[in-house]
């Protein structure tokens, strides 16, 4: 732990803030005003915080359906999301998008994904990017344990070592894809198909901000210094459905509320920072009051902001055509 | 015969399939769902609740949930047809087709040709197509003209519970590989559909209603908006012929061609992107084979060439609908043939 | 101006796109050659040797040799080109799209429409299509259409290494997404070539020649086959006009429904599948928007709608060739209009 | 080497075989006669037949572009592949396929492929109908070095190990894809790669026959007994180029001319049976003879047979239509 007072100060504000927009929207989706597929991260904000403190704006980033977290993680304006989540026309992507496309690519957001393993080629891409010209960025793919087998995800694991490009792998494993669980889905182990294609790797709990932050550390930096690609496979778990509305009968009754009372990243954060003396409960709570008065101030904006006009259906197909 | 929804018709379906034929076999992503889980096995039955129960019934050897790896399956799906078994494999979305395009393309399409006609593959690909759901660009589109474009593919668009049961019965069976779009938002829709099996052929088109003065075709949940339009226009004293092609590979073109020998006018309704999809297809063997009888232009009534919305009132502004349709019949009908200068 | 092959247009055509602007890579399977192994490094250039030379000048940073994985590093091309590239990705078949079109058609088209217009990919995408190598049903489709039909992508189809040239630097120099085809058996093709550099404008068709009595749109290499078809027909007394409308996306409707407004006739010559192609494309629009014109039937020339085959002398059958182009051309000249029953 | 008399005779005699069917098609292609791409398998040969000495019909395998070794050990008939690959009409696919899709599926074989990494997904599903029917089959996915880079490919491997499939993976690494080197262009290591998967592995001398009939056997009757998918890493060199008309430029100069000469698959056949005594040199010498005159039949009985009529060209789309 050698984050400064403001360091963990700004892990933490991530985190809550990826917590009560998710917590948020999964009160809000039951009343029926969000439309379309909405997949909530609540349960694995460390993975995000960790990894996304060492970024800056010239780093990309390639999320998942999954990806409100990466995007706020990522420094994507709160406000502008919960309006795209909304189909407004001020959200990020003029509601043309929505839940699973928020994006933005001058933030180095490349994207959530509906297409599970999307994002992990177009990561090499950016890795590309910076590598050809020299920005020193990085580029990081998240992807779950279900998109660990998909053929662009496994091909993007060997493109990345052989062009040795500065690539961090981040299999989110929560366990699960959809109603699956990754002990079926999975053959062999994720470690242990980043070594064979040549690729370092290592397992992390993505309950414990520090850990991600630390195993992230060292794979940024062995990219940034052109030491090429390397995979952390999380290990974390959702706390709701796969989306909302899933019944989630596929877990053994209470399994979600047991993770979340032992193994919660929030109040594991909070224990070690005050413990340590590093912050007080005064300051966390200041943290959290800030950022409840932004969600709430969020949503209503959302609520309010207008839809997209007739003509917008029409626009941003082509830059020329 | 009882009230059957779209979802409980293709149920019963592949249940009634699997029971009369032990090759069939069912697979796809969650098509059960709790694999591997310490919960309730069969929990998803499909994301949409579809295949349910068929496992209870049938097993795990035979309703396999894969693992996230589309090319994989739906490639294992194409090799064990040509092997022995009657797959039904689930692509859930049909904009998932790009990972795993060329098992169906270039291998199973092609296994009859390339090898000299001594390949057969029973194949069914069942997918979810269509905009509605507010489920954005890359869960929304129709994308049947792409495989109606490849020589070897069948392809088949449910209108209907009562159709989608027949229709599915008919694919199972059949020996070539068969791509079968389901309409995402017409699973809860309603109707008679008979408890026993039954099949409706390939090929022949569904005049869903006769008249005298505007032929519409109309394809998939498109049926029902045609339907709709056409009811305004009775009521204005313009008849039309509804038809639902059923299938769009192969197609009933005799039937399209003989209701614009009569009525002379066409207004073709498609909900998939309107470059080279079906109304252009339809439209050009019309102007080919039926020039002579038209008294007027034909008709497109499509989605603009853009990706599919989120937003709600964009989805809902790109989505074809009866006004649209009555709007075009109108138009033929007020056409004032002139003189070529 | 010096007489150049369809190939060299094309490697002059990246060559100085590379030199002008440092941000234009090239990326590809053996698009170099020689990559890790003992022997000659820029071994191939490409399986036909069209990027040969380019390594050499621009080093291996800028011309990358990839593994075999279509969707990894076409997705890459598609990743790089919306942060600040502009790759040249070569797909070397088309027909191998199925395994990276997702990248294509979900990700690199729709990005600048989901992201609400805040996304730039200029990415082009070079590929070879097309029958007549005795390639078989595996190296030998068309598939524009499939790439014509998606909201997002830019479509083009150089009829000649000209043409070749100027539409693969305004490709290049462009900021959507471009799928390049180009057509395998006219790689050794020769004609006048500027050496400098120039660009020849997207949507917007060439009149290859003209005529007053039937219009022919003819798409790639049928180009050629138009022309030669109209040389014998104009010897007849019958004249036409040729299009060729170079991009299919967008598509330049306006000269071809200016053409068929004077002439009355159309034949359209498309090598693609028959079903949803472009000669049903662009059957349809003008069945819709010049019906008036229309003195006779539209009439298409296409392949039949089966697999490439693979013997010689049913591959000859396969393509549409001017034989069949004149035949239809007669065909509309002798159309009676019969008065409708 | 459990070999009886006979076994051994017809191992050398598949080798055989293979190796004058590409050597005389490399001849008669340099003629012109012979239309399209012809991939030929020279020097492979202990791969195909030491795995294919194991199978019978109720065996599948999927093979690749090379796949006229692969068609001959399965047993596919030499006159009707040559006839095939001259695009005539008693062709085993009636001239509509030729070299790069040969098939024939009552055999097991279910084609040479066009698509790099198109026959392992197709391959599973031979192993599906084998595990569902109960048929006692297994089935072996042949695929190269490049292919080993495919996204097919490596999903399959997973799909093969979930489903407990009994699949052989086969990777004849030949140390090049067209022009590339395998050295570049694969991460890690064929055998690590399987491992990754969980899926059991060995590297295998492809130039030793009875080095690769010994771990197929191994493999193979773990499939056939339930125990899952193997994978061989068959090391091995082709000796023409990567299609007829390669000038392969990007060999170093006399590196195929040496392999052939010091590590030849019938050179080292006949050496090892016949010190061992198990074969006269006069056994093998039949064997040449007999099959140089068949490979002889095949070629003039295919550059004489009709080609395909002109309704065939509408044939064999459908089963009906
Ligand atoms: C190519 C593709 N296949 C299937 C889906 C449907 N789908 C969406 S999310 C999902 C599960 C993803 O699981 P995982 O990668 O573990 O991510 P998680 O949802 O657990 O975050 C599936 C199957 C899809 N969107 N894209
Ligand atoms: C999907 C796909 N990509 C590219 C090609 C072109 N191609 C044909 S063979 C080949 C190299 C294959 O290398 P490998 O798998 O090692 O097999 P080998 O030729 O060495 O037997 C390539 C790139 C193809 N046929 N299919
Ligand atoms: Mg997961
Ligand atoms: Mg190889």
């Amino acid at each position: 732990m050698q984050l400064s007072r403001e360091d963990l100060l700004t892990a933490y504000r991530t985190m809550r803030t990826i917590r009560d927009f998710e917590e948020r929207l999964h009160i809000e989706f039951a009343t029926g005003e969000i439309p379309g597929f909405v997949h909530l991260y609540s349960g694995e904000e460390a993975s995000a915080a960790g990894i996304c403190m060492h970024l800056t704006e010239r780093d990309h980033i390639a999320s998942t359906h999954r990806g409100h977290g990466h995007c706020i993680a990522k420094g994507v304006d709160v406000m502008a999301m919960m309006s795209e989540i909304y189909g407004r026309k001020d959200g990020v992507c003029g509601g043309k998008g929505g839940s699973m496309h928020i994006a933005e690519i001058a933030k180095g957001m490349l994207g959530a994904n509906g297409i599970v393993g999307g994002g992990p080629p177009l990561i090499c891409g950016a890795a590309l990017t910076a590598k050809t010209l020299k920005t020193g960025g990085v580029a990081i793919a998240f992807y779950g344990d279900g998109a660990s087998n998909q053929g662009t995800t496994l091909e993007s694991l060997n493109l990345a070592k052989i062009w040795n490009l500065p690539v961090i792998f981040v299999c989110e494993d929560n366990g699960y894809a959809e109603a699956t669980s990754s002990s079926y889905s999975v053959g062999g182990t994720q470690t242990k198909r980043a070594e064979g294609f040549g690729i370092p790797s290592v397992e992390v709990d993505g309950h414990d901000f520090f850990a991600v932050y630390d195993a992230a550390r060292e794979a940024i930096q062995r990219a940034r210094a052109g030491g090429g690609p390397s995979m952390l496979h999380v290990k974390t778990y959702r706390y709701y459905g796969h989306f909302e509305g899933d019944a989630t009968t596929y877990r053994e009754p209470g399994e979600a509320e047991k993770v979340r009372k032992e193994r919660d990243c929030l109040v594991g954060f909070r224990g070690k920072v005050t413990e340590a003396a590093l912050l007080e409960n005064k300051d966390l709570d200041a943290v959290d009051a800030e950022i409840a008065d932004l969600i709430e101030r969020a949503v209503k904006h959302a609520k309010a902001a207008p839809l997209p006009t007739e003509e917008d259906l029409l626009t941003d197909v082509y830059v020329s055509y | 015969m009882s009230k059957k929804s779209y979802r409980q018709a293709i149920n019963e379906a592949i249940a009634s399939e699997m029971r009369r034929d032990p090759t069939v076999i069912v697979m796809g992503e969650d098509v059960a769902g709790g694999a591997g889980t310490k919960g309730q096995q069969d929990a998803w039955g499909g994301v949409l609740g579809v295949t349910k129960g068929l496992i209870t019934e049938f097993g795990p050897e035979r309703v396999l949930d894969t693992p996230l790896s589309e090319a994989g399956y739906i490639g294992a799906a194409a090799g064990a047809a040509a092997t022995g078994l009657r797959p039904v494999a689930e692509l859930m979305f049909i904009d998932f087709m790009g990972v795993c395009f060329d098992q169906i393309f270039n291998q199973a399409a092609k296994f009859r040709y390339m090898f000299g006609g001594k390949a057969v593959t029973p194949l069914v690909i069942r997918a979810m197509y269509g905009a509605g759901f507010r489920a954005a660009s890359q869960h929304s589109q129709c994308l049947y003209p792409l495989f109606t474009h490849i020589p070897g593919l069948k392809v088949v668009i449910p209108s209907s519970p009562y159709e989608v049961k027949g229709l599915l019965i008919q694919s199972i069976r059949d020996n070539d590989p068969v791509i079968f779009f389901e309409n995402k938002v017409m699973y809860d829709d309603i109707e008679e559909v008979p408890d026993e099996p039954y099949t409706i052929p390939f090929g022949e088109a569904n005049l869903t209603r006769e008249g005298d003065d505007v032929t519409i075709v109309a394809i998939g949940r498109m049926v029902k908006m045609a339907n709709e339009a056409a009811d305004r226009l009775e009521k204005q004293g313009i008849t039309c012929n509804v038809i639902d092609p059923r299938t769009t590979s192969p197609m009933d073109f005799d039937t399209i061609l003989d209701c614009v020998a009569d009525t002379g006018r066409l207004v073709i309704v498609d909900e998939a992107s309107p470059r080279c999809n079906m109304a252009t297809d339809i439209s050009a063997v019309v102007a080919q084979e039926a020039f002579g009888a038209l008294k007027a232009p034909i008709k497109m009534v499509c989605p603009p060439h853009t990706p599919v919305p989120f937003a709600p009132n964009l989805e809902d502004l790109f989505v074809p609908n009866a006004d649209r349709i009555e709007k075009a019949a109108k138009a033929l009908m007020n056409y004032q043939i002139k003189e070529p200068a």
